[in-house]
């Protein structure tokens, strides 16, 4: 964390702290910064321009080029979405950059952000035809570039090494089915006296069950919008999550796991198997942090045995963009920032941290190329799409499909019931 | 010169009214006119009525929420006055060290909803928590919380209590001080026993303060947000939201600005309910005193 | 006779036990753990002994310093709230108390029917509206939002305190030349001190403590702890229980200590407010 | 000093009238008493003087100057309320003090005249004391000092003994008197005790319902009260009240009768034959005997007998079912149920219509 600052006088600050005690202020921390840079996004994104493990700061000469401080405000992905809509619908907002997940941007959001196409011409940003172009595409709204793209995020099946070792498991599953079996028989107590759960998934995220589904060859909404292309599928791939709970191979606190808990449940060994981004392999395996550094690998999530051969799995990618809202001040340092940041170097540099690339060329570089998930992830990006498109009741759309979800997985509801429902309540919503 | 003195008072009298209109009242009433309106992000608001009260009052998920709320209200509220008012017996029938014990029961009142949760997460952690270990060890299911609904609300609802145990203990605490202790004597040689005194004496006497607690206690209980949305956030599947937090999700992750606004007079009605059904009872036994 | 009593002082003795574990062990808990060793923290059975350990506080000051920009906020935002809530509920007390009339009786049943209005209402018009006036994510909303939430309360409690106070005494001082604002400086405050701390102390813990309108109308720089705490709970590196207690146990200690020094103005308010208000 | 003019003072709450109309003179260096039972408007139009009530109708002079709108501190003024008022937070060297600090009056100036106060109160020893460290006579004291150092023209007393107990009562009535012949102020005391009103008056106002029934000296209001309201109030025993009938009436003589009085003639003017009339007797004109000619008498079984020391109250019980009050010297033979008679000169009697 770099939070050396976190109180700045401005007018308006000063206005409302003078009132109420304008002494104790003086009194605090008070730092001699020409300008301050609010930035507002997920603390991976924070992380993975500094203190991840790699060559440290990667913003340093920046800071003390514009004589300017970075202070970011965190949030987690679905909170941080509501954060950054809502301050951008205000008058004025003090946050200069914010993060935008690709399934988000909808006409009426990308509206509230500054159109960045002049930007990009008058202060152009270090070899643009080098960001993939597909997520150029996913940050451009009617013809408009809202957002460049930082990072993208391909899920990946993760397995700890040594937990597989000890139950006597030599390979990682090729089907979903043996990723099934396997996680039941890791669900055991290990040598250290850990309860291992067979697989750690957050259950407030879309992604866990699309990729469930689309392991059967169906989805949850695709990018046709089409939605529940295929619900046999769904129902597949929800029996089989609802199956893994009720033997105990996904955790009974699956309900309240968030996506998070998955990174320390692996790190820790509480869990043998779970599904988070490639770029998160770094931070799985960091020494200070992981009781199985090195041990912990990642493949593409199998699809099941009936597909196997004869379609290639669809994984879920997400991208992220950093935009600036039309609504706030100093946008020439926002700028300056995003261009900064969209650099070879810093690219290069968070990809080291963990961090999915948006550059092609950064994968020809030698030194990511001996990151050891960096050929999987290739791989699984060729077929990788969205959880969802977006558009504007995503997220409502969103919340009562992991509503069904959860009720099916544990047991509350008949699966078939779930995605009927799924299928009933969403659909208003597409309409719209 | 009457007048003279209203425009006396006008000055004292205006901060509070200012704060008053200006931040509760007047935004209050603007969430009347979104409630009557379609409005997100981007988009200009349009009126539609009164679909919006329709489409919350007939919204399962509202449903759910408002179930749970009056499951909170009734349960937690109603036992958080039983313990508080053998608490206040039990202080008042005399014990050493009262000041101390008094401040004791206290002290969960200083601390802010995010810690008890923080507390109270880690206490009935399912692997971790001490309290869950103990269970297991005596032999007792453990507060499967996090993934039985009913178990949430139990752990909600006995965090509520714990939060504000305090308030409801003092009030009582405070009602049984007040009353003479020659009525005790009087019904003693009236041939009373302790149970008399206690149903006889006691009880109607305590009455208005009874009413008074759990007429608060069902209005604070009734917007309960803070304990649900850092314990839960109205998971597993929104088993276990609350009015307050649908209402947070309306507005704030779905945007739907109309639709929340609806929910928030929704609450406000019924906050306003519960308070005159029992500001008339409370009338009611007042004048059944004095008779 | 005598084993009754016996049997009713072990009875009694038990429910105080109960009573002790009940309001005293969850804090007692985290105040400890955060002075215990890593893997004491997870010891089953919990551990009453250990070799105390200030390292979590350590973590809190090296990689949390915005929970300590946290607490200066919630310090200013609490003084703030609790001068306003004071000031404008005294004034107003002192009128309710001092002068009756249709118009101040029906504004009374105003003030209490504004209690009934849950502030999670308000919050949705009030957002767009602090930022309209520029004012979003700084002391003075919350400061501002606190004290009206409480000055309903904060006058209605004046007012009971200030009844108390006889009469005599302002006609006394506006014998003595004294105009209303000397009366109520140099005469009615001295007096409704013990009014003025309960209110006070309702305010402080109240500020030192919300949740809701912090989560929603601060970003960064009026962020208070119990926000920070808030998203240490749900960090990224999983909850890293040592550390979130040392900061619970900073954030909990000076109001703890505070109703504890407090508590007679604390149960002095809660039975006025709760018998007029 | 100041003297006061009261010129048709009227007080309305609402459609309530508490005070209808008072017309009043007070001389400077008066000691004005103002009595009647609870509720009379006495302690009301003192607060009107004090400017503490509004005046609804009518004038309110102060030394010549009209005060109907004049804050209180600039009417000259100082008043001892009944609770004192003694401010709980100060010293009593501070409440003394409280009204010359707020017109900033130099510090030296202030301490000399609180102190001066206190000598003359005898309570130099109390100064550095609060109010609930002092007894009940200290804190009478402490409220006149409060008055005295202000310097008042007018002082105002609010039932300002009624606190007190008997024996200090008397003691502070001497001392109130003392104090009015030292600092010759002009002085409006207020009390329901006719007793206080008639040691310590110069003039009494005796009101009822909102209306002067009399104004005049102790003695004038006693030999002559105007009114049966107030002969009833002024004097102790209350004076006797018997129902007469008017037999003639000629030149300001009236002969009353009833059926346990003897037609006897009586001071009365205005009075008819035929007409129902009281006949007031105070307790100490009656005396016990047989009445002779030009006597009145009245007889009856005695129902209660009082013995004081100094006096005995007897009271019998007429044929008429009235009762009557006697205070007669000590050394009486008296019984219960005995038969006694009583005798009274006529010109000890009031009529009253």
């Amino acid at each position: 964390m770099s939070d050396k600052v976190f109180t700045n006088i401005t007018r308006r600050g000063f206005l409302g702290t003078s009132l109420g005690g304008a002494a104790m202020l003086a009194a605090g921390p008070s730092f001699a910064v020409g300008k301050t840079l609010n930035v507002l996004s997920h603390k991976v994104h924070q992380t993975v321009l500094g203190s991840g493990s790699g060559d440290g700061d990667l913003l340093k000469d920046w800071r003390t080029g514009n004589d300017a401080e970075i202070v970011w405000t965190t949030f987690d992905s679905n909170p941080l979405q509501d954060r950054l809509f809502r301050e951008a619908s205000l008058n004025t907002t003090d946050f200069n950059v914010g993060y935008i997940v690709d399934n988000r941007p909808t006409k009426q959001i990308a509206a509230m952000f500054e159109p960045l196409d002049s930007y990009l011409e008058k202060d152009a940003i270090e070899d643009f035809g080098d960001i993939a172009p597909g997520l150029v595409q996913g940050m451009t709204v009617d013809g408009k570039l809202i957002g460049i793209p930082v990072r993208h995020a391909t899920q990946g099946l993760f397995y700890n090494e040594a937990l597989l070792e000890e139950q006597g498991i030599s390979a990682p599953p090729t089907t979903l089915e043996e990723l099934v079996e396997q996680a039941q028989k890791l669900t055991f107590t290990s040598k250290a006296g850990t309860p291992v759960a067979g697989m750690v998934l957050a259950s407030d995220l879309a992604v866990f069950p699309v990729m469930f589904a689309r392991a059967f060859g169906g989805d949850f909404i695709n990018a046709k919008f089409e939605l529940l292309p295929n619900p046999e599928a769904m129902e597949k791939g929800l029996t089989v999550l609802r199956k893994m709970f009720e033997s105990g191979a996904l955790p009974r606190s699956y309900a309240t796991t968030k996506n998070d808990d998955q990174v320390t449940w692996l790190q820790q060994g509480r869990a043998a198997f779970t599904v988070l981004p490639f770029a998160r392999n770094a931070q799985l395996n960091n020494k200070e942090q992981s009781k199985f550094p090195g041990k912990i690998k990642a493949i593409e999530f199998p699809i099941s045995s009936d597909l196997k051969g004869k379609v290639p799995m669809s994984s879920i990618v997400e991208a992220w963009g950093m935009v600036i809202p039309a609504n706030s001040k100093d946008k020439e340092l926002s700028w300056k920032f995003i261009k900064e940041v969209s650099s070879k170097r810093v690219t290069l540099g968070m990809a080291r941290n963990g961090n999915g690339p948006v550059r092609v060329s950064t994968y020809a570089d030698q030194s990511f190329v001996n990151n050891p998930v960096a050929a999987v992830e290739a791989e699984v990006l060729k077929n990788a799409r969205g959880a969802f498109p977006p558009f504007p009741e995503a997220a409502r759309a969103q919340s009562i499909f992991l509503e069904e979800v959860q009720l099916a997985v544990l047991g509350r509801k008949e699966i078939k019931e779930a995605v009927a429902s799924i299928a009933t309540r969403v659909k208003p919503l597409l309409q719209a | 010169m009457r007048l003279n003195k209203i425009t006396e008072a006008l000055p004292f009298l205006a901060p509070v009214q200012i704060l008053i209109l200006s931040v509760i009242v007047i935004p209050s009433l603007y969430v009347v006119w979104l409630s009557l309106n379609a409005s997100s992000f981007g988009q200009s608001a349009t009126f539609v009525g009164l679909d919006n009260y329709i489409r919350v009052l007939t919204d399962p998920a509202f449903l759910l929420a408002l179930g749970n709320t009056v499951l909170i209200v009734i349960f937690a509220v109603h036992l958080e006055l039983a313990l508080g008012l053998g608490m206040a017996l039990l202080f008042a029938s005399g014990l050493p060290f009262r000041r101390v014990l008094l401040v004791a029961v206290l002290a969960p009142y200083a601390v802010s909803e995010v810690i008890a949760v923080a507390m109270w997460r880690f206490l009935f952690d399912p692997d971790v928590g001490p309290v869950t270990a103990m269970l297991t060890w005596l032999g007792l299911p453990m507060l499967d919380w996090s993934f039985e609904p009913s178990h949430a609300l139990i752990m909600i609802g006995l965090l509520t209590i714990w939060l504000h145990l305090p308030f409801t203990f003092i009030i009582l605490y405070a009602a049984r001080l007040a009353i003479p202790k020659d009525l005790y004597e009087a019904a003693r040689i009236d041939g009373a026993t302790a149970f008399d005194a206690f149903r006889r004496v006691t009880i109607p006497l305590l009455g208005p303060a009874i009413v008074v607690a759990l007429l608060f206690r069902y209005i604070f209980a009734f917007r309960i947000f803070s304990e649900v949305w850092l314990m839960t956030q109205g998971g597993p599947a929104r088993s276990t939201e609350v009015v307050a937090v649908y209402l947070y999700q309306e507005a704030f992750s779905f945007n739907a600005f109309g639709t929340a606004a609806a929910t928030a007079w929704i609450m406000v009605l019924a906050s306003l309910l519960l308070a005159t059904g029992y500001v008339f009872l409370l009338r009611k036994q007042v004048a059944g005193n004095v008779h | 006779m005598c084993t009754d009593k016996l049997a009713i002082g072990l009875g009694k003795t038990v429910a105080v036990a109960v009573i002790l574990v009940w309001s005293l062990f969850p804090i007692t808990f985290i105040l400890m753990s955060s002075f215990k060793p890593g893997q004491d923290i997870f010891a089953v059975p919990p551990k009453f002994v250990f070799s105390p350990t200030i390292q979590h506080y350590v973590e809190l000051w090296n990689g949390w310093g915005v929970f300590f920009g946290g607490l200066l906020n919630s310090t200013i935002i609490t003084a703030g709230a609790t001068v306003l809530a004071i000031t404008t509920s005294t004034a107003a007390g002192y009128v309710y108390s001092r002068y009756s009339s249709r118009m101040l009786n029906a504004s009374v049943m105003f003030l209490i029917i504004v209690r009934l209005i849950p502030p999670i209402v308000v919050t949705l018009p009030l957002f767009p509206i602090i930022n309209a006036i520029g004012l979003n994510d700084t002391h003075i909303v919350l400061m501002v939002l606190y004290a009206t939430f409480f000055v309903s309360l904060g006058t209605v409690l004046m007012r009971t305190f200030i009844d108390q106070i006889p009469r005599e005494l302002d006609e006394a001082a506006q014998i003595d030349g004294a105009g209303r604002l000397t009366i109520l400086r140099r005469v009615i405050v001295p007096l409704a001190a013990p009014g003025i701390l309960a209110v006070a102390v309702f305010v402080v813990v109240f500020a030192w403590n919300e949740f809701l309108f912090a989560f929603i109308f601060t970003a960064t720089r009026a962020k208070t702890a119990p926000l920070v705490i808030s998203e240490m709970i749900g960090s990224i590196d999983g909850v890293d229980w040592g550390v979130l207690f040392a900061a619970s146990t900073v954030q909990l200690i000076p109001v703890l200590l505070f109703v504890i020094f407090m508590n007679r103005y604390l149960v002095a308010g809660l039975t006025a407010g709760a018998t007029k208000g | 000093m100041a003297s006061l003019r009261l010129a048709g003072l009227r007080k309305d709450f609402g459609s309530v009238n508490i005070i209808k109309g008072v017309d009043l003179e007070i001389e400077d260096g008066e000691f004005v008493v103002f009595v009647g039972p609870s509720g009379c408007g006495k302690s009301t139009l003192l607060r009107m003087i004090a400017g503490l009530e509004d005046i609804s109708g009518g004038d309110l002079y102060i030394g010549g100057r009209l005060c109907n709108d004049i804050p209180p501190r600039e009417r000259g003024i100082a008043m001892v309320f009944q609770s004192y008022a003694l401010y709980p937070h100060m010293t009593v060297h501070e409440n003394m003090g409280f009204g010359l600090s707020l017109n900033k009056t130099p510090k030296a100036e202030l301490d000399a005249r609180v102190r001066e106060a206190a000598r003359i109160l005898k309570m130099e020893h109390l100064l550095d004391r609060k109010p609930s460290q002092l007894s009940g006579g200290q804190r009478q004291r402490v409220a006149i000092g409060r008055a005295i150092v202000r310097k008042p023209a007018v002082f105002l007393f609010d039932e300002p003994l009624s606190n007190l107990d008997a024996a200090l009562r008397v003691d502070m009535r001497m001392e109130l008197a003392k104090l009015h012949r030292d600092l010759g102020a002009t002085m409006i005391y207020v009390t329901h005790d006719q007793v206080e009103a008639m040691t310590l008056a110069d003039k009494i106002v005796v009101l009822d319902g909102g209306l002067v029934q009399q104004v005049g000296s102790p003695m004038e209001l006693y030999k002559k009260p105007a009114n049966k309201f107030v002969a009833g109030f002024i004097g102790a025993p209350k004076m006797n009240f018997l129902a007469v009938k008017v037999q003639a009436a000629h030149g300001g003589t009236a002969t009353v009768a009833s059926e346990a009085i003897s037609p006897i003639p009586v001071r009365g003017k205005g009075f008819d034959s035929g007409d129902s009339a009281w006949l007031g007797i105070r307790p100490q004109y009656l005396k016990p005997g047989r009445a002779a000619e030009g006597e009145g008498g009245i007889c009856g079984k005695i129902v209660l007998i009082e013995r004081l020391g100094t006096e005995t109250i007897v009271a019998i019980e007429t044929r008429a079912n009235e009762r009557v009050v006697a205070s007669i010297p000590v050394d009486m033979e008296l019984a219960f149920d005995d038969n006694a008679e009583f005798l009274f000169n006529p010109s000890a009697a009031h009529l009253f219509s």
